[in-house]
């Protein structure tokens, strides 16, 4: 009885599994597909695995840099990950720690996370080229450090409230000026919100879209958008490994690190939903 | 050496009177503690002196230097907290010597400080240690090395061993205790429990509700408490108290009984006595007579539960004493009057030593 | 407070303040004005100023109230879709997941999945010739639906961005799950409630602001969907798959009407901040 | 520091980071396909031609193909100067004119390339660019599938009487090359499982339907084959025309048919190219930058072999393929007009036109260009047939909203095909929408 209840369970979870990971073990399954099997054979079965896809995408330099893609995709969401840190953070403890900008301040940044952000797109847009952000990855990390903004101070707050005060306390005792106080004592003590703003941030900067086709065009073009360049049309050959390839890269490195932090993930998910 | 002094001190929290005009002397040298049950603000007088909450009123010096708006850390004092307050992210080491980084003092100094400070507390060996992996008493020998460590004018200690084991507070007080001759410094202590203020003070101060209930040494407190909240708070099992009621000038009534008194300034309305100053009498003999409810045998100590009418006291004798009191047994108080403790109507004692001037 | 401590406090939020402004705030002001303005790519730095008409137009325009509609349809129906499939794993699976934290790893994968990556997915998996789901179908059925025709082309993208976020879902009540303490459970189960009340009657109404939460959450997420739809069928036969941000990306990038879809955005925010407001309100009379 | 100051600063910050300081000929070219190839390898020719100045060398550039001319607009718009040269489009040189500056050709531009081609990079009489590619649309299809059908007497019977069930007429199974676009209609409803079972394929074609202009692009040589136009002489909008409707049922009867995926109304060039190399499909209109990937064997090893292509069917009107061009022209903010000028110059010449086609580009040539390429390149023999013989730009198509008309059609003409309004709602929605872009 309790052993076909545990069976039935597992079952459920793997189809839970199969299916919800679905298009991503396909395409994988379709990047390692030569063009002419694909033509021949759509199944998730490969008959003759080959990375030439990938090869192929690296080959193309001169087409499509996917270094550079991968490179402004890391750039701009290191940017969009670590400046939410630094501004949030000293904020973040006057909020926790003094009640300031509870009113205003503290609200009107976390309910950013509600905002449509496309309403910000155009005038950005225009700013941005006014400013000569355009196509840039500072212009890019800016923006998306704005979208990481309200997940990275509600989970700071948080995470200093949960600090014990006595800490701070018997820093002020010690003499710790306030800079002090609060890059050798609660920085370092952060430092289980910090990985996860961190992960958390990563992953969504790396994973936005948006901006990235609206405010670049060459030179700061993230790899989300670079992949969708594999399928542009109007003209030449759409190579669907490739296309699939490309994809694999593209969404690899957020899910290799949202794997292995998954428990970051989860809690952070928690803090950021249930208290936003 | 220190001297602290509180003089008219006032606090207000979130719209609530704390301290009204508390005024307190503290002599250099002294290890003073604040005991009071929980919410008295004993912790809060503490963090005051140690500047981590500003009075609204009055003023705070320590050795005559007028500190009241000055930073916690140029007063000059050290804090033992209740929780430790370690930095987890450091080892032993970078604890006990982040403060002597924070006064940029030389960096042989500071580990020839440490070293001192760790070979007083018997810590060498955990220096590389981060605090969590550190037991409970060792965290606390390196919350007082950093305490130390700075050389303070005075110590604060906040319920510093509330979170250790029983036996280990017990060997940690004594640890303490010898570390205040050792050291000759000022410390302030802050408890709940009146065992450990009664073993380690030089002097108590008992608070209540933001007052100052008495001050003084254990032994003026056990034996002269100023009012009946001291008197039940110091002292275990606590102070048995009776109402009485005056017959005449010599003669009180009290449940199950009455007694002769010696000459008192007014009249009392309570009268105090200890649980080992009652005596186990026949029940034909003694002044008071009651029913024994239950008998606790503690090995060295018995108590003895006794109902008398309305109220219930607590006698404590020896526990090989031979009389017998079963449950339920009709039996006998006795005490001298000379040795119970007299209040008015409200609480306040009345003057003891007119009693034993008599 | 004192003043040097209002001074410490004014330089610590100095940064998110003066950042919110430059990259908001100003953008805030320019969104006012172009609204009410008459601006083209060329025009950029010269609007002329055309009162309300951008936002009569936008209001006169169905495909601005066939994406609101869209948005909000496809809203509501993830959302609970999102969090129905959600509750049933984290309550169904939470024994297994209590063994083995780590599969929780593998049934959110889909979430970490940029959903502009997850639409271009899509085109393959779907793709009736070359995508592996079509081909299954033929091989075991021997025929298969069009995804992405006009008449099914809703309920796929429903179903893409419910398998996508249903982790999401599935996480938030995976906590909420674990954290009721189990004593509850316990002196339930001593009290000899079968499994059913206990979930109706006990864990249920525990996990409610949760759910609350996560619908609410799902919701404005769907609201705002751009990235998967996108880059899976754009505006969709006839603009049937354009939701509000596509329509204003739309109306910006392609068509050009600048002063247009500003005041779509504005109404967007207009939207989003009565909802907000209106989620506040009632969150806070949940509470008391 | 003030905001103002901080502005200042994280713009000449980044300025700093975007551009460096170059005595160049930046050339913004068309990303992604044969034609980057292309201009890749003549701008190294050109580049070590000895009169060639240190400073006037060319230098390319490349983003991606996505939004690729709204971006390109508001960067002219803004007055960059990041590029000397750019990337004109047939469709697109009304919106680019008044950022850019005219080009002078070389004398030989008029012989290398012809009229017809020359044109399509035109604005109002003013050559605004270089014509490098030429793109329009072939009918691909297989040969083994129609060589099958004319051969079989039962084949064309049952070709007749589906004729004669959908389109009215019982009809007679023609070769490609004489196809009109109802004998086109007729052989793909053949050619459909769905309606004739026997069909040796799933599809008779794969029509690119989704709401996107390059698909209608593909589309517009059918109302085009019927005597469609966008406007008259006088300016009037014609959309709502027997022609357009005439197209529009086509598509709409062979999409309801099941002549072609019933996803094809989220199809587009990678999806469609997909549907025909899986040996499903019969024929399609295509790109003719397809034929590459639709002709090797290596990329489409069931169906290459069999693949042919020709020009689309015809119409009552003639045979017609919509053709737009790329071509370069001189940006208005050029910081280097002169080298700009002379690397334009030069590329209208047969020598560079002729290395463009070698190195995989596309260019429309006649006359000794094109027998110069013809053996290593012969598909761009027909290129230049076809452009001169069956080639036409819409009335209108190279205004300054020309793209925008496109997406204004490719929205109402999917809405119309994927069923969610008729045909009148259709046609008065475009004109009106076509009346107001196409206004001035």
């Amino acid at each position: 009885m309790k052993r076909a209840s545990d069976i039935l369970r597992i079952l459920v979870f793997l189809a839970a599994a199969l299916i919800l990971n679905f298009p991503v073990i396909a395409t994988l399954v379709t990047s390692l597909k030569s063009n002419a099997e694909i033509a021949r054979n759509p199944g998730l079965w490969v008959e003759a695995p080959t990375l030439g896809n990938y090869a192929a995408i690296f080959d193309a330099a001169g087409r499509f840099d996917v270094w550079t893609f991968l490179n402004s995709s890391l750039v701009a969401a290191a940017i969009g990950t670590i400046l939410p840190i630094i501004v949030c953070f000293p904020a973040a403890w006057v909020m926790a720690r003094r009640g300031v900008g509870a009113a205003i301040l503290f609200p009107a940044t976390v309910n950013l996370r509600t905002l449509p952000l496309i309403v910000f797109a155009i005038p950005l847009y225009i700013m941005y080229q006014s400013l000569g952000l355009l196509d840039t990855r500072l212009g890019l990390g800016l923006i998306l450090a704005v979208v990481n903004l309200p997940i990275a101070l509600l989970i700071l707050v948080n995470t200093i409230r949960d600090l014990p005060v006595d800490l701070e306390e018997a820093a002020r005792m010690d003499g710790a000026s306030l800079p002090t106080l609060l890059l050798r004592i609660v920085l370092p003590l952060c430092r289980p919100g910090l990985v996860t703003v961190f992960i958390l941030g990563f992953i969504t900067a790396w994973n936005e879209f948006l901006f990235g086709l609206m405010l670049t065009t060459r030179d700061a073009v993230p790899i989300t958008v670079g992949a969708s360049f594999f399928f542009a049309s109007g003209g030449g050959g759409v190579e669907w490994g490739v296309a699939a390839a490309i994809i694999v890269i593209a969404a690899a490195p957020p899910v290799v690190l949202g794997l292995f932090m998954y428990r970051h993930i989860g809690g952070s998910m928690t803090t950021g939903a249930v208290k936003g | 050496m220190t001297g602290i002094v509180l003089d008219g001190i006032g606090k207000t929290f979130d719209g609530t009177r704390i301290f009204d005009d508390l005024s307190l002397s503290i002599r250099s040298g002294e290890l003073i503690v604040f005991v009071g049950p929980s919410g008295c603000g004993k912790s809060t007088l503490l963090r005051l002196i140690a500047g981590l909450e500003t009075a609204t009123e009055g003023r705070i010096e320590i050795d005559g230097r007028d500190v009241t708006q000055s930073e916690p850390h140029d007063r000059g004092l050290s804090m033992v907290f209740q929780s430790y307050a370690l930095y987890p992210h450091m080892t032993v080491q970078q604890n006990i010597a982040f403060a002597l980084h924070t006064e940029r003092l030389p960096r042989d100094e500071i580990s020839a400080r440490v070293a001192e400070a760790a070979r007083i507390l018997k810590i060498e060996p955990y220096l590389d240690r981060k605090p969590k992996a550190l037991s409970g008493g060792q965290r606390q020998r390196v919350a007082i090395g950093r305490a130390i460590v700075r050389e303070p004018k005075a110590f604060l200690f906040d319920e510093p061993l509330s979170n250790l084991d029983a036996a280990l507070r017990a060997d940690t007080r004594v640890e303490i205790a010898e570390l205040h001759k050792r050291l000759g410094a000022t410390m302030l202590y802050v408890t709940h429990d009146q065992v450990e203020a009664m073993t380690l003070a030089d002097r108590i101060v008992v608070l209540k509700a933001g007052r100052i209930m008495q001050i003084g040494t254990p032994h003026d407190l056990y034996t002269a408490p100023a009012n009946t909240f001291v008197a039940q708070f110091i002292g275990s099992p606590r102070m048995n108290l009776l109402p009485c009621e005056q017959m005449d000038s010599t003669r009180i009534r009290l449940p199950g009984g009455s007694i002769e008194i010696p000459s008192l300034p007014c009249r009392p309305a309570q009268i105090g006595i200890r649980p080992e100053d009652l005596n186990l009498v026949a029940p034909t003999e003694g002044r008071l007579r009651g029913q024994v409810v239950l008998t606790e045998y503690l090995g060295a100590d018995r108590c003895v539960h006794i109902d008398l009418g309305e109220v219930r006291v607590t006698l404590r004798d020896a526990g090989s004493s031979p009389k017998i009191a079963r449950d339920g047994e009709e039996v006998g108080l006795a005490f001298d009057p000379r040795r119970a403790h007299y209040f008015d109507a409200a609480g306040d004692a009345i003057n003891v030593i007119s009693v034993e001037a008599a | 407070m004192t003043r040097p401590a209002r001074l410490e406090n004014a330089i610590l939020t100095a940064p998110l303040v003066v950042f919110l402004l430059l990259l908001l705030g100003f953008p805030t002001i320019l969104d006012l004005v172009y609204a009410v303005s008459e601006v083209r790519f060329e025009t950029l730095r010269s609007p002329s100023f055309a009162g309300l008409s951008n936002f009569t137009a936008v209001l006169g325009d169905p495909e601005f109230w066939r994406a609101t509609w869209f948005s909000l349809r496809f809203a509501i129906v993830t959302a609970l879709a999102e969090c129905a499939l959600g509750l049933f794993l984290a309550v169904y699976l939470a024994p297994l997941l209590r063994r083995a934290p780590w599969l929780l790893a593998i049934l959110i994968m889909p979430m970490i999945v940029a959903p502009a990556m997850m639409g271009l997915m899509y085109r393959l998996v779907l793709h009736e010739f070359i995508g592996p789901l079509p081909n299954l179908l033929y091989a075991w059925f021997g025929t298969s639906p069009g995804f992405l025709t006009a008449q099914n082309v809703f309920t796929t993208i429903v179903v893409i961005e419910t398998l996508q976020w249903t982790p999401f879902a599935l996480l938030l009540f995976h906590m909420a799950y674990q954290s009721i303490p189990e004593d509850i459970r316990e002196a339930a189960a001593v009290d000899g409630t079968r499994s059913w009340r206990l979930l109706t009657r006990i864990e249920l109404p525990l996990m409610l602001p949760t759910i609350g939460v996560a619908l609410f959450v799902r919701f404005i997420d769907g609201f705002r969907v751009f990235d998967n739809i996108w880059t899976l069928t754009g505006t969709g036969p006839g603009g049937s798959t354009t939701s509000l941000a596509i329509y204003i990306y739309v109306a910006f990038f392609r068509a050009g009407e600048i002063g247009e879809a500003v005041a779509a955005s504005i109404m967007l925010f207009g939207a989003a901040f009565v909802l907000l407001f209106a989620a506040a309100r009632w969150s806070t009379r949940g509470v008391r | 520091m003030t905001i103002r100051q901080t502005m200042i600063g994280i713009a000449g910050l980044t300025a700093l980071c975007a551009g460096s300081v170059n005595a160049e000929v930046t050339v913004l070219g068309w990303p992604g396909g044969p034609e980057e190839e292309a201009l890749r390898v003549v701008a190294e020719i050109y580049n070590a031609r000895p009169e060639v100045a240190e400073e006037d060398r060319v230098d390319l550039l490349f983003f991606g193909r996505d939004g690729f001319f709204d971006k390109l607009q508001a960067d002219l718009a803004a007055g960059s100067d990041a590029f000397d040269v750019n990337l004109l489009a047939t469709y697109s040189i009304g919106r680019y004119a008044p950022y850019m500056e005219p080009v002078e050709l070389s004398d030989q531009a008029e012989d290398v390339f012809g009229e017809t081609v020359l044109s399509t990079m035109r604005f109002e009489d003013t050559q605004y660019g270089v014509p490098t590619d030429l793109s329009m649309h072939f009918l691909f299809y297989r040969q083994d599938l129609i060589d099958a059908l004319l051969a079989d007497d039962t084949a064309r019977e049952t070709y007749a009487t589906i004729s004669e069930e959908y389109l009215g007429e019982a009809m007679e199974p023609v070769a490609p090359d004489e196809m009109t676009w109802r004998d086109f209609a007729a052989t793909a409803l053949y050619f459909t499982a769905a309606v004739n079972p026997d069909s040796p394929v799933r599809y008779g074609t794969v029509l690119q339907m989704k709401n996107l202009l390059f698909n209608i692009m593909v589309f517009q040589s059918l109302p085009r084959a019927y005597g469609g136009d966008w406007m008259d002489d006088e300016g009037n909008i014609t959309v709502d025309s027997d022609a357009y409707r005439e197209g529009l049922e086509l598509y709409k009867l062979l999409y309801d048919a099941g002549a072609t995926p019933p996803d094809s109304l989220s199809y587009e060039f990678p999806e469609a190219n997909a549907a025909f190399t899986s040996g499903q499909v019969a024929m399609m209109v295509q790109w003719s930058g397809a034929a590459g990937a639709l002709l090797d064997t290596d990329a489409a090893p069931v169906t290459a072999e069999a693949t042919r292509s020709v020009a689309p069917p015809a119409g009552p009107e003639g045979r017609f393929t919509h053709i737009h061009g790329l071509g370069l022209g001189l940006n208005a903010n050029a910081q280097n007009p002169e080298g700009a000028k002379a690397f334009l110059e030069w590329l209208s010449t047969e020598e560079a036109a002729v290395e463009y086609a070698r190195a995989g580009g596309a260019p429309g040539l006649t006359g000794t260009a094109i027998e110069a390429v013809a053996e290593e390149r012969p598909d761009l023999v027909p290129l230049g047939e076809y452009a001169s013989d069956y080639g036409y730009v819409m009335t209108g198509a190279t205004g300054a909203n020309a793209l925008s008309v496109y997406e204004l059609q490719a929205r109402e003409f999917t809405g119309y095909w994927g069923g969610s309004q008729d045909l009148d709602a259709t046609l008065s929605a475009t004109a009106d929408g076509m009346a107001d872009l196409l206004k001035d």
